[in-house]
């Protein structure tokens, strides 16, 4: 793979102004154009607009919250990795990390319930492989439209079965979430899946490339024309009724592949044979690339012709922004790589070189040999052109008022029953028991059996220190009141933590709202983060990091602003954990709190 | 007693029975492209999605290379326990008779349920009582046993069908409630519920534990 | 050669997906349909045409439960 | 009127079940095959065959990411 000489290689397709059109069709604006243009000191082909397209959008550049962002706590003495990894990570003792993060699915989701919940908790399982912890558990936080709706019902019953499908299969157990039904999710609903990873500390991996002349490795499964624009139109566009325009992008999920590369990632991580690891997600092998480089400081080089296809004769830029799933990518160095490619090859696990780190600080991108695409790693990643939100408080309520529940005061047994029997109120038995609970020896309280899910670390080991988790999220609440109903999404998850015995650790977050260039939504958007950050502090956790996902409206207007949060704690002894639920006739009933 | 855990791609209860089997004995891990069972006294076959269970599950894990192994082991008269996926193995295999099929709610279904050992003609329930009563956790999305009617009568008049769901427990639709059988010897057995999983009482229940116990008995008396 | 091969659960046999899909369609206008069945296809490519038969034997289907038919094309 | 359907994945999408399917094979003994695919099939009797494209469409099949094709017989 030798470079040839840049110029002559990379031109530019087109005239200028049909090159500057198809960048606003990529989504891109006028002045995101000009400044590619500046930054590069020449107009980008078009391969590399697609990566900048994508690398650029909203969904992996973060442009209308990155700012925001910056407002959440870090300190914390039992932090390892805060936002910036592929996931965020805590020190929970005896020499174990918990790594933990919540993501979104939603768009996917309310276009194909099944496949995309399924594929939801495949990427964020990849995501917490990605540091070399083994994922432990999973939540799911999820929205949908009153459940007389035929279309809710269609929603909750595919995604349901397809979050069972997917975390059954991959042997991850399925431990807590929540589910909330109200008339803003009709069309858009949450899909929101947090994964918990255990790793040791010394075993932890980064997603820093290093190491010039190491080789970049491409694990798992093939790449197919999955998701080509995919990132940006299923992540960004509102959705309506004529779904059926995105057809091509939905994607398939394959819990069987996901499973084998879970183990054998966390093989190769075990035996100390990787430089780096990282997840394919939005942007595929670009983004991938493009941030396990500026991470190291180091240039990339990737040869489009070696990556195994699914499907013959896809094009260079294909190839770099396909969204297969079930991929990972790695940096071993020279000396190693036949051990990898032997433990894969035991594991069932497709390992094929596709490029190697570079000191040049570029991606490039390769085909046969012929030099089709060179960006500056870090403008992709770290240079993404970011916005103010202009917040403007609405004058009035943006959503009808929810239903009644309870008709005028009737006798009080009535009233009892009508609320247990409410939708947002009665037992999810049918929802969790679809979900293997239990899987990995380690779920000492399960879904039902209290406020928070309680795991063990290390059950191999016959020690019972432990690790609690729960979600939370109030729509109404946060509509009503952006900062405080965040900051009681927050209290509201510490107590459910100490209700189990544990003592809080970290917090993830994903920010579910709307159109962010609308004023009201930013104004929500800004005083949600405001009141996560703010009750963050005062229970001193940091926040580990996130996800953010932004647009979700409908033509029937916006989702209530949907702050969810998932936090850790840690239990010392899980033996001492109490269970929710009267124990015992005879024992006395105390009511705690001011 | 020396245990061995067969894995195949895709399986994912192999860690938790290997946990389990350690409490009682030696236990290691068999690949599912190995030949030889290195001297193990007792198989386990897992729990889990082998092969993602495409096809049927048990189906492409029952052709497998260590399913001759595990033949040639039982047709020895040792001991060989096939839990949830496992059980759906030997079925494909045609180590035990009949097959799972898809629950009757067509649902994955996760709860705690009461069994009953049916029958104590097998090397996992020998030491256990007739009729005793164990917590176990099924976990599964084809459960429901079938096999025609004249094998069922066969197997209940000759002492095979070694657990049942306890009434009012069928998960999942099986015929005559049957939770677990045994083969013609009593040394191979399947069953969907999973021991494995009630060995510690910090995670629910230690029922499950009797039949590793037994196992582990039958072993030292001979 | 292209092969198709049809899998289906035999005659007798509870089959609730097939049932599942016969309830919810008169709900949805659907009248007069009967005795629905689902089953598995699978299509491949093969030089074997002879060893197919084996395949369903020994993979495809399992015999106990499934009844399955070869249908060949060109 | 005898009608079987057969769905199956679309071109294009992965078909997870085809794949593993075929790389099993070889280790199983079976080489030689290729482009495995797995569908379903529904085999259903009517008096309304003509309404059986639309049941596809709204039911049986799931548009997004399936094919399906209708085999009639009598
Ligand atoms: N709401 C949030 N709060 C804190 N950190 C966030 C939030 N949203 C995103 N982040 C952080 O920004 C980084 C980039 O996020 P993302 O693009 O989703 O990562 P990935 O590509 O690994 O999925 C991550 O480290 C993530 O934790």
């Amino acid at each position: 793979m030798k470079a040839r000489p840049r110029n002559g290689a990379i031109t530019a397709a087109g005239s200028p102004d049909q090159l500057r059109d198809r960048a606003l069709e990529l989504g891109l604006t006028n002045a995101e154009f000009d400044l590619i243009c500046e930054k590069l000191g020449r107009r980008p082909n078009e391969l590399e607009l697609a990566i900048f397209s994508l690398l650029w959008s909203e969904h992996c550049g973060y442009k209308h919250s990155r700012r925001l962002l910056r407002r959440f706590p870090r300190a914390s003495s039992r932090l390892v990795f805060g936002p910036g990894e592929n996931a965020g990570a805590v020190d929970v003792g005896g020499g174990f990390v918990a790594a933990f993060k919540i993501e979104s699915h939603n768009h996917p989701s309310a276009i194909e319930p099944f496949q995309g919940a399924a594929t939801g908790v495949g990427g964020i399982l990849r995501d917490v492989l990605a540091l070399g912890a083994r994922p432990i558990a999973v939540l799911d936080s999820l929205r949908f439209g009153e459940p007389d709706s035929a279309r809710s019902r269609y929603l909750l019953d595919g995604v349901v079965r397809g979050i069972a499908h997917y975390g059954n299969a991959v042997g991850v157990p399925t431990v807590g979430g929540e589910i909330y039904f109200d008339r803003a999710y009709e069309q858009n609903c949450l899909v929101n899946a947090m994964c918990v990873g255990i790793a040791r500390r010394e075993q932890l991996v980064r997603s820093a490339a290093a190491g010039p002349g190491n080789r970049v490795l491409l694990l798992g499964a093939l790449t197919g024309r999955d998701g080509i624009g995919g990132a940006s139109v299923l992540a960004s566009a509102d959705l309506d009724e004529s779904d059926t325009d995105k057809r091509p992008s939905v994607q398939i999920g394959d819990p069987f592949e996901e499973k084998k590369l879970i183990e054998c990632c966390l093989e190769l991580v075990e035996r100390r044979l990787l430089v780096a690891l990282q997840d394919l997600g939005a942007a595929g092998l670009s983004s991938s690339a493009a941030e396990m480089a500026a991470k190291g400081g180091v240039g990339i080089d990737i040869e489009v012709r070696r990556v195994p296809l699914r499907e013959p004769e896809m094009e260079p830029f294909e190839i770099m922004i396909s969204e297969s799933q079930e991929r990972m990518l790695c940096v071993v160095e020279p000396a190693r790589v036949d051990e990898v490619t032997a433990i894969c090859a035991r594991h069932e696990v497709r390992a094929t070189i596709v490029g190697q780190v570079t000191t040049t600080g570029q991606l490039r991108v390769f085909d046969n040999g012929r030099l089709v695409g060179e960006i500056p790693a870090r403008l992709l990643v770290d240079e993404c052109p970011t916005y103010e939100l202009r917040g403007e408080r609405p004058p009035r309520s943006l959503y009808p008022p929810p239903r009644p529940r309870l008709d005028a005061p009737a006798d009080l047994r009535q009233q009892l029953l009508t609320l247990l029997g409410s939708p947002n109120l009665c037992s999810r038995l049918p929802v969790y028991e679809q979900y293997d609970w239990l899987v990995g020896s380690r779920t000492v309280l399960r879904p039902g059996e209290a406020d928070a899910a309680v795991l063990l670390v290390d059950p191999e080991h016959d020690s019972r220190r432990a690790v609690a988790v729960a979600t939370d999220g109030n729509g109404w609440r946060v509509a009503a009141d952006p900062y405080r109903g965040s900051v009681e999404a927050v209290l509201e998850c510490a107590a459910n933590l100490a209700c189990v015995g544990a003592t809080p650790l970290g917090l993830t977050n994903c920010l579910n709202f709307g159109n962010p260039e609308r004023p009201w939504a930013a104004w929500q958007l800004e005083h949600a983060v405001q009141g996560l950050a703010d009750a963050c502090r005062a229970l001193g956790i940091p926040v580990v990091g996130g996800n953010v996902s932004l647009y979700n409206e409908s033509e029937r207007g916006p989702i209530l602003p949907s702050p969810i949060v998932g936090m850790l704690g840690l239990v010392e002894d899980a033996a001492n954990a109490p269970r929710a639920g009267f124990a015992r006739e005879g024992d006395a009933i105390v009511l705690v709190g001011p | 007693m020396r245990f061995a855990v067969v894995r195949f791609p895709g399986s994912c209860d192999d860690r938790d029975a290997l946990l389990a089997c350690s409490r009682f004995g030696d236990a290691r891990l068999v690949e599912h492209y190995e030949r030889d069972l290195g001297g193990a006294d007792c198989v386990v076959i897992p729990g889990g999605f082998s092969y993602g269970d495409y096809l049927r599950a048990g189906a492409l894990a029952g052709l497998s290379p260590v399913m001759a192994a595990v033949r040639a082991h039982a047709d020895r008269g040792g001991p060989v326990l096939g839990i949830c996926n496992g059980f759906q193995v030997l079925c494909e295999a045609g180590l035990l008779p009949g097959a799972l099929l898809p629950n009757a709610g067509l649902r994955f279904v996760c709860r705690e349920v009461e069994i009953e050992v049916a029958s104590t003609r097998s090397a996992f329930t020998a030491c256990l009582g007739q009729g005793e009563r164990l917590r176990i956790p099924v976990k599964h999305q084809s459960g429901r046993y079938w096999a025609p009617s004249q094998v069922l009568d066969e197997l209940e008049r000759s002492e095979r069908v070694v657990f049942r769901y306890a009434p009012g427990h069928n998960p999942n639709g099986s015929e005559r409630d049957i939770a677990g059988i045994a083969n013609e010897r009593g040394n191979v057995v399947g069953l969907m519920p999973h021991p494995e999983h009630a060995v510690d009482p910090l995670l629910g229940s230690a029922d499950g534990a009797r039949l590793f116990q037994c196992v582990a008995r039958l072993a030292v008396a001979a | 050669m292209k092969v198709r091969v049809l899998i289906r659960p035999k005659r007798g046999l509870l089959d609730p997906q097939g049932q599942a899909v016969e309830r919810a369609l008169p709900a949805l206008g659907f009248e007069g349909f009967r005795n629905v069945r689902v089953g598995r296809l699978v299509e491949l490519e093969t030089e074997h045409p002879e060893r197919v038969p084996e395949l369903c034997e020994r993979l495809l289907a399992n015999t106990l439960i499934e009844d399955y038919e070869i249908l060949e094309e060109r």
